[in-house]
């Protein structure tokens, strides 16, 4: 694969458009490039044939700005997990079910695995990893799934605490049943959810004394 | 189809900041072009290389799609406004929360939160067979797999079917029919309005496409009127798990009761037909009439009146009648 | 204090909830390429023709692994095959450089399939002339593969909707009987029979079997995702042919497994094979829809039963004739199913016949209460009517047929080390509120009616033999050693306080090592069937025996007297008598390495498996180093119980069910940590719910391609299908058997709590047991409008 | 240009779903061609028109003979009717003007198939079958005819039976196009659910339906190009007097004699109704309609029917 490097290219190809300034990149891995003469003529075809291009971009992981290369049908998941090394967002089925994936995006829960990262470039990344302060202290969902032992095998657990994180933020004082909405969009198979709601209101319980 | 792909193949991707640009791009890419809302049906589609745009127009960043706006007679949703959004809007809550019980009953809060109404409305249908990349009538085949006799089709539909048999996964659309809401599409001749029962294919005239929205169209917005504001609503999903499911059968209505009598109502199911059902029949029943149970089940025996079930899907007749009478009794359970 | 009995977070807690905790997916290696598979279309085929060209061709692709180069195995999987025996099986592997690349060259791969007859459920099997799941057979008896059908009499004979329950000669592969089944029919005042049907299910952990393998200098690096660690990679060392010293496992996390990575998966041998042929490592990524057909699940059975009782409750016979869903390769699991049954309930007598059946459904393994959980769900139901219709309190009923601890039961008179059902009965009807909520069974609550159910539900528990080994080292700490896999159920630090427990050690001076087979591990039992619990606290705890008279011994060499005059705790070995005399452990490991010998694991027992003799030998030299095979011998097997007791509000407008609330109590001896066993015990019966209420495997019958293999169409229960308020207790009466008392517990849950549900649900449908699994709103709703049954009664996998 | 689609059936294995509808485009424009480089070759190049009676008298004539009866009029319009139904309600929604066209398309269809059987029925058991046999004459004739029409001088074209040859060519064209598309027709109703069967898609095996989905899908394509060229023939003012005896049932005796040899289609010197079939010409052969099926050129033939004198005196 080559790394052709096309920063402004598009702009200049086609400047006349305004909206051309929102084209990210033509995208072609080596084995799409078949596929692409099926279609009508890609607007960036000429380029994209050149061959397999990446975009660098700036992404704002865990309040540090990281430059990365990413592919235009690249997910968030595989950018954390494969080209930033936070290996902690976990892929439990990459198909928004599971929320093994959950990371914050400006604070709100997402799947990662159903987000392109380009869509979320300008955005704030927030994985598990960012969740402890330099020092080592916990964050307070993390301290209180350590003291209520939650979780088993726990590959869900980086994105059970994440859906807790942003819970605590929105409701500092949610009833289980409300803690319960908050984690709906992560699955537990070794249905531990009895002792990740209590760790949850324990991690309200830290968060309220905390603010 | 057991030959798993996965992985997403390449596409161009586009970020326009403008409804005007998108629609010039998509126009630009016809049948190629894929519009990219909060992507929660998509990325099933990308993944499983069943469909594979040459060029992807991600509207995330265009904000004139996005919010919740008042206005002269009524409430503008943006297409691009995330489910929870709209489940959470106060002037929503406050007096149209048949949308905002919809909305908050699609799957689970991740999806709530990235997951757009115009998404909702627009997203394909769950038949797997279709789904798993069966050559079907839906996927530009000759056959329909959910109707054969041994086929496995406890989800799809008894009513409205025409060669396919798919249900409309919306759990937006039957509240927005209840509201009498208007869709706004948007294409390269400007803009025009259509009713919400209208904006859902059925398959007698397109087999292969959910809406009426054409390549190079967008759904740039959802208009409820003030008519309904504050109405009695209802609105109930009945749903295999109480997280990421899909309707089994949902009922919407807004009614209008005054002096002991229904004014005015208007009713919708989803999970019943290809398309989210406008329930025109049962409302005849309704209007005029002072709520009763009796009365629901008439209205509900006059909603199945023409369903034909399939092999495993008999349970919907009774399922949409009792859920049918229970908006008319105004209680869940 | 002793550490047994304390909630302590595990140690490796803090990792796992920092993201720091690697799973096998999570390792990289430089020069790593993707492995991607290509998975058979059709459930039963045989493949005439590969042409790999155009994909070798490709940029990026680096390589290709067939059948051809994969060894066989006994049950006659194999890692890659050319003749797919379901839909989903793997036919080869191609890597490259990156996933994508993987993914396009697969689609570039032109297989040409020459389809064969399949068959997706044990009855069609069954009829004559009907299709066999395998060329050689649609059974196996003994080891052959042989061809067992019925006559068209057999199924004629049959009452309409009933399984056809043929007597004589050939009809079953397995057959017991105890007692006179006919004596006992004639003695019964109330004889049910019914036909049931359980569906399959696969186990979906939530972490897909990922693995990553490269070689070194002939040397197998592994890192996978296993339920239990040494034993993986012995069974890996053997299907490869290599010596287990050639064999480096790292596993120190396993996201889940539920029986379905006993010992690893057949496909971690594809990366292992891939990366030896490429001499590069090779990373094979499962998705879920991989998972889904290569992960294994639960076979469904399809059965009719027959059951006497007595005007008291008492059961005079059962008798079971049960098909089960082998998948290509395995038997099912009705053989347990009966043995469960036959526990449970002691029949006074009862026959069982039995055929497990193969069919073109991806392949079946253990999962939590194999057998168990099947049988009791579907019985309890049946206890209750027999109880509405004799008039019989239906938890007394229960009670009046469980055993003792003298039970013997199955076909061959199996004992137990102890029971304590009757225990766990009472109690849980106490803690339940029983009478009080069984007030409310019937009511209505506006469209809603209340169910009451309880389940009972044992499984085996246990194992004896295996070895415990530890070094206290010079810096004081003790360094306990643990060849199990970390698969969330704790053993493998919980079972070290055994050891940590009779020295007397605190638990911050406690580190236990797992993960990594390169950290000289001992013997140890596969992590399943609850053994784990039970065989390692008696392993540590010999260990730790093994520890402490060897500090006794330098204690008495270095300050005098006999070595038990001296005890251990608080981190020092002392005399008895006058406590500041004696050493701290610190102090003690340096002198065990000065005096070498068996005191620093120069020297060691000759009993210890030879896995664990060279793990001594190589940790001989750091520190006190003890190691000990459990040989604490006993009577009996094991069986932990799980009682389950459910409420149930089902919407008789809907047929949707809400499951109120939830009290267990078990009798599993000794609580040794009582939060994880909380957990356990919870987790375990949701999944039972799950079985109950929602979990799902949907083939097409026309194509024998599956459906419900993604999570929203197979179903597992969320966060909010479950109730909010759940309780549970132990009777902790120890077992007397071991020395600490403790028994496993990850198996009778999952019965437990499914049955409790299927009786519940029934109890709420007025007594009406529709006798299959799962009762999902539309079987529910069909039934209470009178309408036709949503699915035929024998039909399966619907 | 593609000519099937083909699909990857639930096994994978490449299965036919149907013709590619480029074809539809490929009769469309192939239809307009013809017509128009007819329209070309008839305007400028053909040679002139023999208005010759060919030596026959107009004597003992009617002055208006009966050609198509009653009822075959009302079959042609009919079936024409069906017809047009069918192909717009099958090409009309590939061509992107939507509309609920599968209840039309298969009620039409089936008012097609029935009127065919009546058809094939009638022609079989009431009318003479071979008239629309090409016989060696007819071949004579239309090699003339061709002969003629590249302008070789000195050929003189034989009048023609009842039906020309081109007549009965086009007939048979429509009709195996025609029967092929309503037996493949009538078998995927089969896939469609009605108050009559459940539908059953697994009636054949995929490879079938792939089968009668292209025949269907071929010979509807084959009928865009036949009724193109059947419309531009039954609307040029040349012809017009042949379509008007389709809406009327009678031509002018000059036609008659200028256009048809008495020998192959005898009329008879009385009265119209009493229409003379010289015994052994095999001339007025009843045939049908049934030829329209496929839009043909006007054929059918009054035959035994009596009910043309009904008109006879208005026309």
């Amino acid at each position: 694969m080559s790394d052709v490097e096309i920063i402004g290219t598009p702009e200049r190809t086609v400047s006349r458009r305004k909206f051309i300034m929102g084209v990210i990149a033509a995208g072609a891995t080596t084995s799409s490039v078949g596929y692409l003469f099926k279609g009508p003529q890609p607007l960036l075809g000429a380029l994209a044939v050149q061959g397999s291009v990446e975009r660098l971009i700036t992404l704002n992981v865990n309040g540090q700005q990281r430059r990365v290369d990413v592919l235009n049908q690249e997910t968030l998941a595989f950018t954390l997990r494969y080209k930033l090394g936070l290996t902690g967002t976990k892929l439990g089925c990459d198909r928004a079910e599971c929320g093994a994936c959950t990371v914050l995006v400006d604070g709100v829960p997402s799947y990662a695995c159903s987000v392109l990262t380009h869509s979320v470039r300008t955005q704030q990344i927030t994985t598990v990893e960012g969740l402890e302060e330099p020092d080592g202290t916990l964050h307070p969902v993390q301290q209180a799934v350590l003291d209520e032992g939650g979780f088993q095998c726990a590959f869900c657990a980086p994105g059970f605490i994440m859906s807790m994180v942003a819970m605590v933020e929105s409701n500092p004082n949610p009833t289980r049943e409300e803690a319960a909405q908050a984690l709906s969009g992560n699955l537990c198979r070794c249905a531990d959810y009895n002792k990740i709601l209590t760790s949850a209101m324990r991690a309200a319980e830290y968060s309220r004394q905390q603010a | 189809m057991a030959i798993i792909r996965d992985m997403i193949p390449a596409f161009e991707l586009f970020q326009p900041t403008s409804a005007d640009d998108a629609i010039e791009l998509l126009i630009r890419y016809g049948e190629d072009g894929w519009v990219l809302g909060g992507g929660m049906d998509s990325f099933d589609w990308w993944k499983e290389r069943i469909k594979r745009p040459t060029a992807v127009v991600d509207l995330a960043n265009v904000d004139a799609l996005k919010g919740v706006r008042s206005t002269a007679d009524g409430i503008e949703i943006g297409a691009m406004t995330t489910l929870t959004e709209v489940a959470t809007h106060p002037e929503l809550l406050a007096n149209y929360s048949v949308l905002t019980d919809a909305a908050a009953h699609v799957a689970t809060p991740q999806i709530r939160n990235r997951g757009t109404l115009a998404g909702n409305l627009a997203q394909d249908t769950r038949c797997w067979y279709y789904r798993g990349g069966w050559p079907c009538y839906r996927a530009g085949g000759n056959t329909c797999y959910a109707s054969a006799p041994t086929a496995m089709n406890r989800e799809h539909a008894i009513l409205g079917t025409n060669r396919c048999v798919a249900v409309s996964p919306s759990d937006t659309a039957p509240a927005l029919i209840a509201l009498d809401a208007q869709f706004v599409i948007q294409g390269s001749r400007g803009e025009r309005l259509v009713d919400a029962e209208d904006f859902f294919m059925p398959p007698s005239v397109d087999i292969e496409r959910m809406t009426i929205l054409k390549p190079g169209e967008l759904l740039t917005a959802i208009r409820i009127p003030s008519t309904w504001s504050g109405a009695t609503f209802y609105y109930e999903k009945v749903e295999d798990r109480k997280a990421w499911d899909f309707a089994l059968m949902t009922v919407a209505s807004a009614m209008r009761i005054s002096g002991g009598v229904i004014q005015e109502v208007r009713m919708a199911a989803n999970g019943a037909a290809p398309v989210p059902l406008r329930l025109e029949d049962s409302e005849r029943v309704l209007r005029g009439q002072a709520p009763s149970d009796q009365l629901g089940i008439q209205a509900g025996e006059v909603a199945v009146r023409d369903a034909q079930p399939l092999r495993h899907n008999d349970y919907k007749i009774p399922l949409m009648r009792n859920l049918v009478r229970r908006a008319v009794r105004g209680t869940e359970a | 204090m002793a550490l047994i009995g304390q909630d302590i977070s595990p140690p490796d807690l803090h990792a796992k909830i920092t993201g720091r905790a690697r799973y096998a997916e999570d390792f990289r290696a430089d020069g790593m390429v993707f492995a991607k598979l290509l998975a058979s279309p059709m459930p039963h085929c045989r493949v005439t023709r590969i042409d790999a060209s155009a994909a070798l061709a490709m940029d990026g692709v680096i390589g290709i692994l067939t059948a051809d180069e994969v060894p066989q195995s006994e049950t006659g999987e194999q890692c890659l095959t050319n003749h797919p025996h379901y839909e989903g099986e793997a036919i080869l592997a191609v890597a490259a450089i990156d996933e994508t690349t993987a993914a396009d060259a697969i689609e570039r791969i032109r297989v040409d399939f020459e389809p064969l007859p399949f068959v997706l459920n044990p009855l069609d099997s069954m009829r004559p002339g009907s299709p066999n799941a395998r060329l050689e057979g649609n059974t196996r008896t003994g080891r052959e593969l042989t061809t067992l059908k019925w006559t068209e009499e057999d199924f004629a004979n049959a009452p309409e909707g009933s399984m056809p329950m043929p007597d004589g000669e050939g009809k079953a592969n397995t057959e017991w009987m105890v007692g006179d089944i006919d004596a006992g029919f004639a003695a019964a005042d109330l004889i049910l029979d019914e036909t049931i049907v359980h569906q399959s299910l696969t186990h979906h952990p939530l972490e897909p079997r990922s693995a990553m393998a490269y070689w070194q200098n002939g040397r197998l690096f592994i890192h996978t995702s296993t339920q239990s660690l040494v034993r993986t990679r012995q069974a890996l060392a053997a299907q490869l042919e290599l010596d287990i010293e050639d064999v480096v496992m790292i596993g120190d996390y396993c996201g889940g497994g539920f029986g379905s990575k006993i010992s690893g998966s057949i496909i971690q041998q594809v990366p292992a094979l891939m990366s030896r042929k490429l001499n590069r490592p090779v990373m094979l990524r499962i998705t879920r829809a991989e998972e889904n057909y290569l992960g294994r699940a639960r076979p469904g059975m399809q059965a009719r039963v027959r059951i006497g009782f007595r005007a008291d409750g008492r059961i005079t016979a059962l008798d079971l004739f049960a098909l089960g869903d082998g998948g290509p390769f395995a038997g099912g699991d009705q053989n347990g199913a009966a043995n469960t049954a036959s526990l449970t309930y002691r029949p006074l007598n009862m026959r069982f016949r039995g055929v497990g059946v193969f069919t073109n459904t991806p392949p079946k393994a253990a999962q939590r209460g194999p057998g168990g959980a099947q049988i009791i769900g579907m019985l309890e139901p049946l206890m209750d009517k027999a109880a509405r219709e004799l008039g019989v309190d239906r938890l007394a009923l229960r009670r009046l047929n469980a055993p003792d601890g003298d039970v013997e039961y199955g076909p061959r008179g199996a004992t137990l080390t102890s029971v304590f059902v009757k225990e766990a009965i009472d109690l849980g009807r106490e803690l339940f509120g029983w009478e009080e909520r069984l007030a409310r069974s019937g009511q209505m609550n506006g469209t809603k009616r209340t169910g009451i159910g309880v389940g009972v539900s044992p499984f085996a528990a246990g194992s004896r033999g295996y070895d415990g080994l530890l070094v206290i080292r010079p810096d004081g700490k003790v360094q306990i050693q643990q060849g199990l896999g970390n698969l969330g159920t704790h053993s493998i630090s919980d079972t070290a306080r055994a050891a940590a427990d009779v020295l007397g050690v605190e638990w911050d001076d406690v580190e236990v090592v797992f993960g990594d087979t390169s950290r000289h591990l001992p013997w140890s039992s596969v992590q399943a069937g609850s053994q784990t619990t039970h065989a390692h606290t008696r392993a540590n705890h010999a260990a730790g025996l093994d520890a402490q008279q060897k500090l006794r011994e330098i204690a008495a060499r270095d300050l005098g007297g006999r070595p038990e005059d001296y005890d251990t705790s608080g981190g020092r070995v002392y005399r008895r008598t006058n406590p500041s005399q004696g050493m701290t452990l610190a102090r003690a490991a340096t002198r065990a390495i000065e005096l070498g010998g068996r005191y620093s694991g120069e020297e060691f027992n000759e009993d210890l498996n030879d896995m664990t003799k060279a793990s001594v030998t190589a940790l001989a030299g750091q520190g006190l180093v003890a190691a000990a095979r459990d040989n604490f011998g006993g009577q009996g097997g094991l069986q932990s119980w799980v009682v389950g007791f459910a409420e149930v509000e089902l919407d008789v407008e809907t047929g949707k069910v809400d499951v109120v609330h939830y009290t267990a109590v078990t009798d599993c001896g000794v609580v040794v940590h009582p939060r994880s066993l909380g957990g356990q015990i919870f987790g375990g019966s949701i999944q039972g719910m799950g079985i109950a209420m929602s979990q799902k495997w949907v083939f097409d019958p026309v194509w024998g391609v599956s459906f419900a293999k993604r999570f929203y169409t197979a179903r597992p229960p969320g966060i909010l299908d479950v109730p909010i308020d759940m309780q549970w207790a132990a009777v902790e009466i120890p077992d007397p058997q071991t020395p600490v008392g403790a028994k496993g517990i990850g198996e009778p849950c999952v019965g437990a709590g499914s049955a409790a549900l299927t009786s519940a649900i029934a109890d709420a449908m007025e007594g009406e047991c529709l006798c299959r699994t799962p009762l999902t709103a539309d079987v529910l709703l069909a039934e209470l409008e009178g309408r036709a049954p949503a699915y035929g009664p024998l039909d399966l996998h619907v | 240009m593609e000519l099937w689609r083909r699909a990857a059936n639930p096994w994978g294995q490449e299965v036919l779903i149907g013709v590619s509808w480029d074809l539809m485009w490929a009769a469309v424009i192939g239809g307009l061609a013809f017509v128009a480089a007819h329209a070309v070759w008839a305007k400028w190049i053909a040679p002139a028109e023999s208005t010759s009676t060919g030596g026959s008298s107009l004597a003992g004539l009617p002055a208006q003979i009966l050609r198509h009866a009653m009822s075959e009029r009302v079959f042609h319009w009919g079936m024409s009717a069906a017809m047009l139904v069918l192909l717009v309600t099958g090409f009309a929604p590939v061509m992107g003007i939507q509309f609920a066209w599968v209840t039309i398309h298969w009620v039409a269809g089936v008012i097609l198939t029935l009127m065919i059987v009546y058809h094939i029925i009638h022609a079989t058991f009431w009318q003479d079958l071979w008239a629309m046999w090409v016989d060696k004459a007819d071949i004579k004739a239309g090699v003339a005819e061709l002969r003629h029409m590249v302008g070789r001088n000195g050929t003189e074209v034989p009048k023609a039976a009842k039906y020309p040859i081109d007549h009965k060519l086009f007939h048979h064209a429509a009709a195996v196009s025609g029967l092929a598309a309503i037996v493949t027709g009538v078998l995927m109703m089969l896939r469609l659910e009605t108050a009559f069967w459940t539908a059953n898609p697994y009636m054949f095996a995929d490879s079938s339906w792939g089968v009668v989905y292209v025949v269907h899908g071929v010979s509807s394509v084959a009928l865009i190009a036949l009724v193109i060229s059947h419309i531009y023939f039954a609307i040029r003012p040349d012809k017009w007097w042949i379509t008007k005896s389709m809406i009327y049932g009678f031509i002018d005796q000059e036609k008659y004699v200028q256009n048809f040899d008495p020998n192959r289609w005898a009329v008879g010197g009385a009265a119209p109704q009493e229409e003379l079939v010289p015994a052994g010409v095999g001339a007025s052969i009843p045939e049908d309609g049934g030829a329209d099926a496929g839009g043909s050129e006007p054929a059918g033939d009054s035959g035994d029917d009596q009910q043309a004198s009904e008109f006879g005196g208005q026309v």
